[in-house]
């Protein structure tokens, strides 16, 4: 039964998305989708034993050959992924319990919980399956209820920068479509492990062919994930979505689509293939520039929630420069850095739309003295912050320590520098935040104390989030072993 | 020479691609805009189930059981593109809902006086 | 038992906290500031007594990440000098810092600041002590800018920008480093084991990282300015700040990072030191020319601490056994000096608020036994003998001489007639100019603040005649080196 | 709503029926022959969509109402999930040995024809939903 856990988790999640259509009380549907998640979760961790003590664990759908039918390949990566992403969709949703309806109109919060669930089962999809074609209606899915989760908050810009992010991300599905469709026409396969054997065996005959599916992959994947050049709809969408939903676009969402590149990448080529080919430096490049510029932007921006949208472009510049870097160890630390960010991101997201909500404006300047009003948010945002900059133990330190590692390994010392200006930079975003929190006075002065202090049960899932973030970075040499 | 017209359906689909991308790319018309995404999209499966196709085969439908596979064109092409339709149709809604949502609020569909509109405010 | 080490670390930082979350007034707030500060320099004096040289883990994460705390005898020292120099500070600051009420956050920062240098001073390996570097640079951040005005802040976002611009450098050396040597920990010569080194231009890429890394807290020329910006916190906590905590921190790590990570040999056979020496020097010249156009007088004791700071750099960039010795004294011995003087500027500014030179004209005769102790530290300062300041110059200059380095005493010694020329102004602008004496009502500041000023001048002149048990220590360090 | 042509409302009655009951053949015979509950429920979803034009909203509102629609949407699905995840598990009648149905014999097949029924379902209320919400500018 156990092995059966991929299948039954996304089974699970969509039959109780579509049972939520038919209920009409909202407060059923909350207990609904979160009992659904609760039992996700868990049921998440079983896996994650089970793989750790049995190792990969391959699920042919039907007992048949992995030829025919669809294939779930979980291993410790996948395992660690899923029990993080349904965690932090777990926080995500208790903490919109409370606030939802602050954003959504009343009439829509059941569509919220649909789409949170098939936005989650197809996530899970994404990571599980091991079928390129499977992959690819997963991440149709998701893109969807992503995109519908972004309007369900009924203002013109929501609709603006959805109809941005559907063009943007259409493009990158047909793209990925292609690029399935010639790995299909030179393999024959849709099983990415089968494809890696024919491929290995056959790649020099069609070098070129190879190289515009690697093309096709990066940039379509790229698009959809807000890689550096292709992120121009990422801080829209982002930022103007409810928040709950912006923390799960910006912890979750955008993170799969680099899981998968990094599955088409080194699983269905492997790295001998890929270092033979040029994609690896321009994947590297695209990696540096986002870290560079994602964050340069991120300086000027006037709107927390933007602020943060953009510090994720520059968060996924590590991701995909680990990427790049292309040995096993740059991976592992990109999927460590894909679940230290889902984390840290996740928090950071939903404090700051609890600074939005009590302070009621979306501008930096009127964050000042915000630290008086609201020392444990803003205490709880410190921590977040300080991962993001790379204070030791916590994950942000480690990704780029061992990134600077991998660096040396390779024999691209110079690289580091990018990192610690990244890092840098980061410093010069998040700190005015904190400072003017705590020590700016000026919003303070002939105002009425007015308390905005939040209940400690609204802000149990950002201590979570929180605590689960130190955690991570206190064993992540264990995790790194992992992968 | 000789190869593209050995090669014309994938020849055909490319050409639509590149129609649809463009289509896509270039029109600030929003319904232009998704006219192009379902070029594109055509042009794929299109691509696809010519990958599947075999000259002189009939479509794998089992009248007489004495047919052996050997008959028969490759149906997993066609079977992975009727879902991709449907993936297509879904978006395709989806956009023109959004799309009217748009003209709603703003009063034209294309995008860029939109995106302007965005700036001055 | 080893669990001991912990204490004086924790104890300061737990006590801080208490003060947010329990909001003490005014008397309990006192009575546990200075309580924790006293019994902390109690636990840290056992520490030194004590403890040999046994290490404590605190977590190990990974074979980089392993935290842990391991007193020798440079440590021990440091960390003695913290403690006892932040007890006399903590009876000057309640006195200073006066009655307000929302002083519970800035004691809690103090009293965190301390416990985190005393990490760094008995951290065991680079990465615990980079570590608590970069604690440090957030938790005095919050007390340079205590004033909260514009300039406070504008200052303490130049102090962060550059001392983390400096800790950046200084990760990039230590990721450099341990992908040569996978080894952080400190060992007496460094932890390269085999010499001659293969690749000599990565060692000296990674020593100059690292001290132009560190050099950024110990106010190495380039990187100076933020040190006189930051002058706009109390006095207090700049007196902390420049005299102990986060300058001395920086020469602390510093040290460190010569002598116990990369080990000095390394470092001659690469010849970095010899860039660095000039940097040095230019900061001790710079330093003092500096400070003598300076018309506010805390300005210009900052910029007398650049000056001062080059000196025991000295001992860091010229390997030879005296000048480790000079340094690390001078280390010593400065902290003592510089912060009776600040004291003594602060308890002017504070009862007279008179912060220039031209200001001060007769103060000495209104506050005749702040203005001794300020006499009494600027003669130890310029280093007329017996006073402290004499022996550690004395040993900077052997050291420079047994090297063949003849601009070392010649720096030394100029310096020493400019250190004359800023200090020498304030004394006599102080007791012979303005009113005569008795016209002037003596007044005298507050208790709480002058016995500490009494107390740091005499510590400085019995220090000037009794140094050898501090040497003797310093000896043993040094004898594991040379 | 403007009155339709009573040619066009006499033919309706005529063809809407018989379009239906094509649309119900598809999705029944979908294992049989080509055809299946997409292409079926396509067919009958233009059914609904086609009444809709000619006689307004309200008539096919007396037949079924929106609520309906959707909650055929969520049992259809749900039922689809809960077959085809049995059969998944149990490995009964699943790639690679499907239970081949027989040609005029519409109950064999094994789950097929139950699942076509679903999907037809739902895609004919989906179709039906879709256009409703275009037509009412309800989106």
């Amino acid at each position: 039964m156990i092995e059966l856990i991929p299948f039954i988790n996304i089974l699970i999640l969509i039959i109780f998305s579509f049972t939520i259509i038919i209920i009409k009380k909202d407060k059923i549907v909350k207990f609904m989708s979160l009992i659904s998640n609760l039992a996700v979760f868990i049921l998440s961790i079983f896996l994650l034993i089970q793989v750790l003590d049995n190792g990969t664990l391959l699920l042919n759908l039907g007992k048949s050959s992995s030829l025919l039918g669809i294939q779930f390949y979980v291993g410790p990566m996948e395992a660690v992924l899923s029990v993080v992403f349904t965690f932090v969709m777990l926080m995500i949703l208790w903490f919109s319990y409370s606030s939802i309806e602050n954003e959504i109109s009343k009439s829509r919060i059941s569509f919220f919980y649909i789409l949170i669930n098939l936005l989650l089962a197809s996530l899970l999809g994404v990571i599980y399956s091991n079928d390129l074609f499977n992959s690819y209606v997963f991440i149709e899915v998701s893109t969807l209820s992503a995109c519908g989760l972004i309007i369900l908050k009924d203002k013109k810009e929501n609709i603006k920068a959805t109809i941005k992010y559907l063009i943007m991300s259409t493009i990158g599905s047909g793209l990925v479509l292609m690029a399935i469709a010639y790995v299909y026409s030179i393999t024959g396969h849709l099983n990415i492990s089968s494809i890696n054997e024919v491929i290995i065996s056959s790649y020099q005959n069609h070098n070129n062919a190879v190289l515009i599916i690697l093309g096709l992959f990066t940039v379509g994947l790229g698009i959809k994930s807000a890689v550096f050049p292709l992120h121009s709809w990422l801080p829209d969408a982002h930022s103007s979505a409810p928040t709950p939903a912006s923390a799960a676009l910006s912890a979750l969402v955008i993170k799969v689509y680099v899981f998968m590149l990094i599955k088409v990448l080194f699983r269905m080529f492997s790295y001998e293939i890929i270092n033979d080919f040029i994609i690896m430096d321009i994947i590297l490049l695209l990696g540096s520039m986002g870290m560079i510029f994602g964050s340069i932007m991120a300086i000027f921006q006037k709107e927390l929630k933007r602020m943060v949208a953009y510090s994720s472009v520059a968060q996924m510049g590590y991701i995909v420069f680990g990427i790049g870097l292309g040995t096993v160890s740059g991976t592992a630390i990109a999927v460590y850095h894909i679940i230290g960010h889902a984390v840290t991101k996740s928090s950071l997201f939903l404090i700051s739309g609890l600074f939005i909500e009590k302070t009621s404006s979306k501008k930096i300047e009127d964050l000042k003295g915000i630290g008086k009003e609201m020392p444990i948010t803003l205490g709880l945002f410190t921590i977040g912050a300080f991962s993001m900059v790379g204070i030791p133990i916590l994950p942000g330190f480690i990704s780029k320590w061992y990134l600077s590692l991998t660096c040396i390994e390779v024999g691209r010392v110079p690289l580091i520098l990018i990192i610690l200006a990244s890092s840098l930079l980061n410093v010069l975003y998040y700190f005015p935040i904190i400072i003017n929190g705590y020590f700016g006075n000026e919003n303070l002065e002939g105002k009425i104390y007015k308390s905005k202090k939040i209940e400690l049960k609204r802000l149990m899932p950002v201590f979570l989030l929180v605590i689960a973030m130190i955690l991570i970075g206190a064993f992540s040499s264990r995790l790194i072993d992992l992968f | 020479m000789e190869f593209i017209i050995e090669n014309y359906y994938e020849v055909g689909a490319v050409i639509l691609f590149g129609v649809g991308f463009v289509t896509l790319m270039l029109h600030s018309n929003l319904i232009k805009k998704i006219i192009g995404i379902n070029i594109m999209d055509t042009a794929i499966f299109l691509f696809f189930i010519s990958k599947g196709y075999i000259l002189g085969k009939e479509a794998p439908i089992v009248t007489e059981l004495s047919k052996t596979a050997d008959n028969y064109i490759n149906p997993v092409p066609s079977a992975l593109m009727l879902t991709g339709i449907v993936v297509a149709v879904t978006t395709t809604a989806f956009a023109l809902g959004l799309t009217i949502k748009l003209y709603k609020h703003y009063n034209t569909v294309d995008l860029e006086e939109i995106l302007k509109i965005r700036e001055e405010s | 038992m080893d669990i001991f080490i912990l204490i004086p670390v924790l104890l300061p930082i737990i006590a801080g906290f208490s003060l947010l979350v329990f909001k003490p007034n005014y008397n309990k707030r006192n009575l546990i500031v200075i309580s924790t500060t006293i019994i902390n320099l109690i636990f840290v004096l056992f520490v030194v007594i004590l403890k040999k040289d046994t290490s404590f883990h605190i977590v190990r994460i990974n074979e980089f990440l392993d935290l842990y705390f391991m007193p020798d005898n440079v440590g021990k020292i440091f960390a003695a000098l913290v403690s006892t120099l932040w007890v006399f500070t903590v009876f000057y600051a309640i006195d200073y810092m006066g009655k307000n009420s929302n002083l519970n956050k800035f004691f809690m920062f103090f009293l965190i600041t301390e416990g985190i240098t005393i990490g760094i001073a008995l951290s065991g390996n680079l990465i615990t002590l980079y570590l608590f570097y970069e604690l440090l640079t957030l938790s005095t951040f919050p007390l340079v800018i205590e004033k909260g005005s514009e300039k406070a802040l504008q200052a303490g976002k130049k102090y962060l920008i550059y001392s983390f611009f400096g800790a950046t450098m200084v990760l990039f050396g230590i990721i450099l480093l341990f992908s040569q040597t996978q080894n952080l920990s400190f060992i007496p010569g460094g932890v390269i084991e085999s010499m001659p080194i293969s690749n000599p231009e990565f060692y000296l890429l990674i020593y100059l990282l690292l001290f132009l890394g560190f050099g950024v807290k110990a106010a190495l020329v380039p990187f100076h300015s933020w040190l006189p910006s930051a002058m706009v916190a109390p006095t207090p906590v700049s007196s902390l700040l420049h005299a102990v905590a986060v300058v001395k921190s920086g020469i602390f790590a510093l040290g460190r990072m010569t002598y116990y990570i990369l080990g000095w040999e390394v470092i001659e056979y690469t010849g970095g030191n010899d860039y660095m020496l000039i940097l040095v020097l230019i900061t001790i010249l710079m330093g003092s020319f500096l400070a003598i156009h300076q018309e506010n007088l805390k300005k210009r004791l900052a910029y007398s601490t650049i000056s001062q700071l080059g000196y025991i750099m000295l001992g860091l960039v010229i390997f030879e056994n005296s000048s480790y010795l000079g340094g690390f004294l001078h280390m010593i011995f400065h902290a003592t000096i510089k912060i009776t003087l600040f004291f003594c500027v602060g308890a002017i500014m504070h009862y007279e608020n008179k912060t220039e030179l031209h200001e001060i004209e007769g103060i000495g005769k209104k506050m005749p036994k702040t203005m001794l102790s300020f006499t009494v530290a600027s003669i130890c300062l310029i280093g007329i003998p017996p006073m402290n300041g004499f022996v550690s110059k004395w040993f900077l200059a052997i050291g420079g001489l047994e090297k063949n380095n003849y601009i070392v005493p010649i720096i030394l010694l100029l310096s020493a007639l400019l250190t004359a020329a800023y200090l020498i102004p304030i004394i006599t602008t102080a007791f012979f100019k303005g009113k005569p004496a008795h016209d002037v009502k003596v007044s005298e500041p507050n208790n709480f603040m002058l016995i500490p000023i009494i107390v740091l001048a005499a510590v400085n002149v019995i220090l000037g005649f009794f140094p050898n048990a501090i040497i003797t220590m310093i000896q043993i360090a040094a004898s594991k080196l040379f | 709503m403007i009155e339709k042509d009573i040619i066009l409302k006499q033919i309706g009655k005529i063809i809407i029926p018989l379009v239906q009951l094509f649309g119900i053949y598809i999705i029944i015979n979908g294992h049989l022959s080509p055809g299946g509950g997409f292409s079926g429920g396509a067919v009958l979803g233009t059914s609904f969509i086609i009444m809709n034009l000619i006689y307004g909203e309200k008539f096919v509102e007396k037949f079924i109402s929106k609520k309906v629609f959707y909650k055929l949407i969520g049992f259809s699905i749900i039922s689809y999930a809960f077959v085809k995840a049995y059969s998944f598990i149990s490995d009964i009648y699943n790639l690679p040995h499907p239970i081949v149905g027989e040609p005029g014999n519409v109950f064999s097949g094994g789950f097929i024809l139950y699942l076509n029924i679903a999907l037809g379902i739902l895609v004919a209320s989906v179709f039906y939903i879709i256009f409703s919400i275009f037509i009412k500018k309800e989106v």
